[in-house]
């Protein structure tokens, strides 16, 4: 894959610094080493601090969701690679006010261990802090194993719900309860087409032949369910909701809100084209659709592919929902 | 040689550091195998930092220069097995505060702390096909030799053995962890990467006791 | 190229149905065959009515455009090809409020032709209507020759600001001088690393071997002024501006907004990486910045590649482009 | 045969259509070459929606029935040439609104309009390496026809003829409209894809002859 960059080794860091370049005025960096993204006017005072982190590679995830109604801050790690305790310790210093922080991320092992190894220093310094994993992928464990799942393009309405949350200066036990609820509504299924390449490694994670696509597979390219041929949009978006309805399961009646999330290189054409046949199947099924996000929200550089997540929601969490946002990644008026 | 100094622990790093250099495309296929295939960049990264740190360190508390070898990888390599690694440093570092030097009896409760850290930090058990899979035979061998009152190249040179042995069995294992879990069964038949670094680090202090007979 | 796609000849019509599935609430359809798409409001009252067309597979070139803010409605053609005169007509019935449309689109041969057949048409039914060709691409015709150029990105800027000053009310000839003048000051250039697959057709309209670039290359993979090996971000970003800032030419003292804008598959690390030369270049150029916008604006499908667009601004262009937005796939608050 | 009737007008976009189709691909790759590679696709939709819509035609104006071709192919096929081609259509319809019949010398008034449609809209000139190029000279043809007094099947051979000839020349010339532009001097040596177009227009009106002399 040919990547518009300069020194591979350069790529976060430069990445880095085009986005402070950009959004002087929403973000500022925590520490020397850029590492350590927060908002500009961060911490804001009497709100529970939200902070997320991960590796690069994933935009508008992780970092692009630093902003009013959403984060007040990430750790950024390497391409794929989890950032360090340190870095994700100097974000939680940056954004505490006084009300405590609250952790979400998505639930990947260098992740959670170096989130666990930050809130043990934060609690150190006499931050309170919560974490709260996001795990919405099916595919990555069957039902009875949600634990062991692993986070995708829901990380986003967990972002949303959370940051809508604490502007409205809730507790970080308040944030932290709606969230869980918003997760526990929350399932999400991918499928790739083709692999990206981390730009220091310089070749494809893994091999897709010309006509096959993964099911289930995750956003660094772990394995899925299913290794087969390419099937149409609408065949492709059945297996994939049929997946998702059933572990719920969800019922006619339910209300929810649908992310379509492309992967990077899968156009929005294509993307609306899976979004026509995910709205007739909720129609079918009797789920009421609130508010369908279509877009790129959780992505792994130039792979082609999709992935849906359904929210399960009540009157609190289409409040939360529909209150503005405004970062870098994303704007909701 | 029965006791290890500062300097000759130092020396011991450099020699793990060229063995994951020179190791560096074996790891990042193993793991590509099975997971991201980063780990040849994060280890090599991981152990260069640490090289070039200790270089510049004057501490004289043997604790803490291990305990802050695990810092660096920490913050050069925060990936799974970089964090594990630094968990393990950091706490046989504490076994070893306010020592100038140290012996197998010493050694042997540092790996035993090591371990530990892993298990914990990771949620994982000798078995699950992860790095503890050469490192606990390794640290089994050391302890025997306390008893038998074995010398350190002896010592390690069993302990190396048994390292690579303990790797060469993940390759019948199911992994429990991390990226490579997501394979179940179908990780069978590829050994596990964190077990080859395992075996990579007993290779360098075989190494260093090989040089300094 | 592998697509998440039905019956390749359905393409544009399930991707119109998924957009209008989606956002019922922002748009609607003028025509019984979904190729004239309008705001859901439209006509607006007392407002002039901006109309875009052109091909499919660019979105969200054109019709994400159309929303709050911006157009009133776009007449949409299959993949990479001209709409009718007649969807154009439907389009403008639809928008007219009685104080005149103004066509806003690219130039390109076929949309030219048509858009000039539909005003005709239009004219006959009595509605007001003034036209302005987007060309913004210096890769495309020499200096002296700038009516001949293509238009690409900078339509995005032409749309926001007639769409802000239509906003005001303003009269039908000063939304089209206003909109001229931004014209005037802006210049664009992109670069392709791959190509991409008209859905119908099913091969890549081009080759481009593994190690190469193209700059200058339009968005329908129109040949530019140089293919030759790929080169850094910085490398490519410096010529891209190289002829950019001479085309104009742009100079010191100068106040810009800046548009870095991804094809397709280029990911946005990538143009952020690219963004942070370019702010690099115009600081030494002691060009102002004023408002960057990083994203994808205008696509090829899964063309990887970016181009990079300058706006010269005044007070009066600096408080249309600030102001508010809202449509499917550009919201700014 | 002197005079067409509306019924082997209809016939005779039958032949053009068939034609087209089986220069499908032909027209893809010479498009491809040098534009954007859809001709050989809006041309077979365009036709192809001509000939399902003049089947359920009953109306007997030759001028209405040519004009609503035209905006057949302007509402199918909006392309470069689609447009170009429903203009000329609705042009040449309107040369003969009220007829039920046409003669050559009716025939050669709707091409000049053509011609001038063609040229008004696109801005061009014969000799700019574009369908006129190979439209012109048919029409020329037809036009000295008309003068010896030559009956339709032989007007028509001989137009097909100049035209052949025009598609042919476009080789060597330089593109001045469309997307061919862009290519410059480079187009020398790529034939004209619109061309190619006028030229199989007369083929089918010749293989209309052929098979009704
Ligand atoms: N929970 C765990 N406990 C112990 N070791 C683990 C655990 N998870 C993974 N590992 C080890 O880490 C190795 C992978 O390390 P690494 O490449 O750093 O992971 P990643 O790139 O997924 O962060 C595995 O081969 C395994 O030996
Ligand atoms: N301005 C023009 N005047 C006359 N013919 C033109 C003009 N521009 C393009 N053409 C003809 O149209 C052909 C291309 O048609 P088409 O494939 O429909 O264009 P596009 O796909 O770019 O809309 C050219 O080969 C040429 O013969
Ligand atoms: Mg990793
Ligand atoms: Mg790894
Ligand atoms: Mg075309
Ligand atoms: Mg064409």
């Amino acid at each position: 894959m040919k990547k518009i960059i300069n020194n591979p080794d350069n790529f976060v860091n430069e990445m880095l610094e085009g986005i402070l370049a950009a959004h002087p005025d929403q973000l500022k960096s925590a520490s020397k080493d850029l590492r350590s993204i927060v908002r500009a006017d961060a911490p804001v005072k009497d709100k529970v601090g939200l902070a997320t982190g991960g590796g690069s590679g994933h935009l508008p995830v992780f970092l692009g969701y630093v902003g009013k109604g959403m984060l007040d801050g990430c750790a950024v790690g390497n391409v794929f690679a989890s950032p360090s305790a340190q870095q994700m310790l100097e974000v939680t210093k940056a954004i505490d006010s006084g009300k405590g922080v609250l952790y979400i991320y998505g639930n990947y092992g260098g992740d959670v261990m170096n989130f666990d190894m930050a809130a043990e220093m934060a609690e150190f310094e006499d931050i309170k802090v919560e974490s709260i994993v996001v795990a919405d992928d099916v595919a990555s464990a069957p039902k009875g194993n949600e634990k062991k799942r692993r986070g995708i393009a829901g990380l986003f309405y967990a972002y949303k719900i959370a940051g809508a949350c604490a502007d409205e200066l809730k507790s970080l036990e308040d944030v932290k309860k709606v969230t869980e609820k918003a997760l526990a509504g929350m399932r999400s299924m991918g499928v790739a087409l083709s692999p990206c390449t981390i730009p220091s490694v310089g070749k494809p994670t893994f091999e897709i032949s010309d006509d096959e696509m993964e099911i289930g597979m995750g956003i660094h390219g772990e394995p899925g369910i299913n290794k087969g041929k390419l099937k149409t949009a609408d065949e492709i978006v059945e297996i994939l909701m049929r997946n998702i309805l059933n572990d719920l399961p969800y019922k006619s009646g339910d209300e929810v809100s649908v992310l379509i999330n492309g992967l990077g290189a899968t156009p929005k054409e294509e993307l609306y084209i899976a979004y026509r046949k995910a709205h007739a199947i909720l129609r079918e099924s009797g789920i009421k659709i609130y508010h369908p996000y279509i877009g790129e929200f959780a992505t792994s550089m130039e792979m082609a592919g999709m992935s849906i997540t359904l929210m399960k929601l009540d009157e609190e969490l289409k409040f939360l929902l529909d209150k503005p946002a405004n970062t870098p990644f994303f704007v909701q008026a | 040689m029965e006791k290890l100094t500062i300097s000759e622990v130092k020396q011991i790093f450099g020699e793990i550091k060229k063995v994951i250099d020179d190791n560096k495309e074996f790891l990042i296929k193993l793991d590509a195998a099975m997971g991201d295939g980063d780990l040849g960049l994060t280890m090599t990264a991981g152990f260069d930092a640490i090289v070039k740190e200790i270089k510049n360190t004057s501490d004289n508390d043997m604790g803490n220069v291990i305990a802050k070898m695990g810092m660096v990888m920490s913050n050069v390599a925060p990936s799974t097995l970089g964090t594990l690694l630094a968990t393990a440093m950091m706490r046989a570092g504490k076994i070893v505060k306010g020592y100038a030097e140290i012996g197998l009896k010493e050694i042997v409760d540092m790996g035993n702390a090591a371990i530990n850290g892993i298990k914990q930090r990771g949620k994982s058990e000798v078995g699950d096909k992860t790095i503890l899979d050469s490192l606990y035979p390794a640290i089994v061998e050391l302890d025997k030799a306390v008893k038998d009152n074995l010398t350190l190249d002896v010592a390690f040179e069993k302990a190396f053995k048994a390292a690579k042995e303990g790797f060469k069995k993940t390759e019948s294992m199911v992994s429990k962890h991390g990226r490579a879990a997501y394979y179940g069964e179908k990780s069978i038949g590829h050994p596990d990467s964190g077990a080859a670094v395992g075996m990579l680090i007993f290779e360098g202090i075989y190494n260093f006791f090989s040089k300094n007979k």
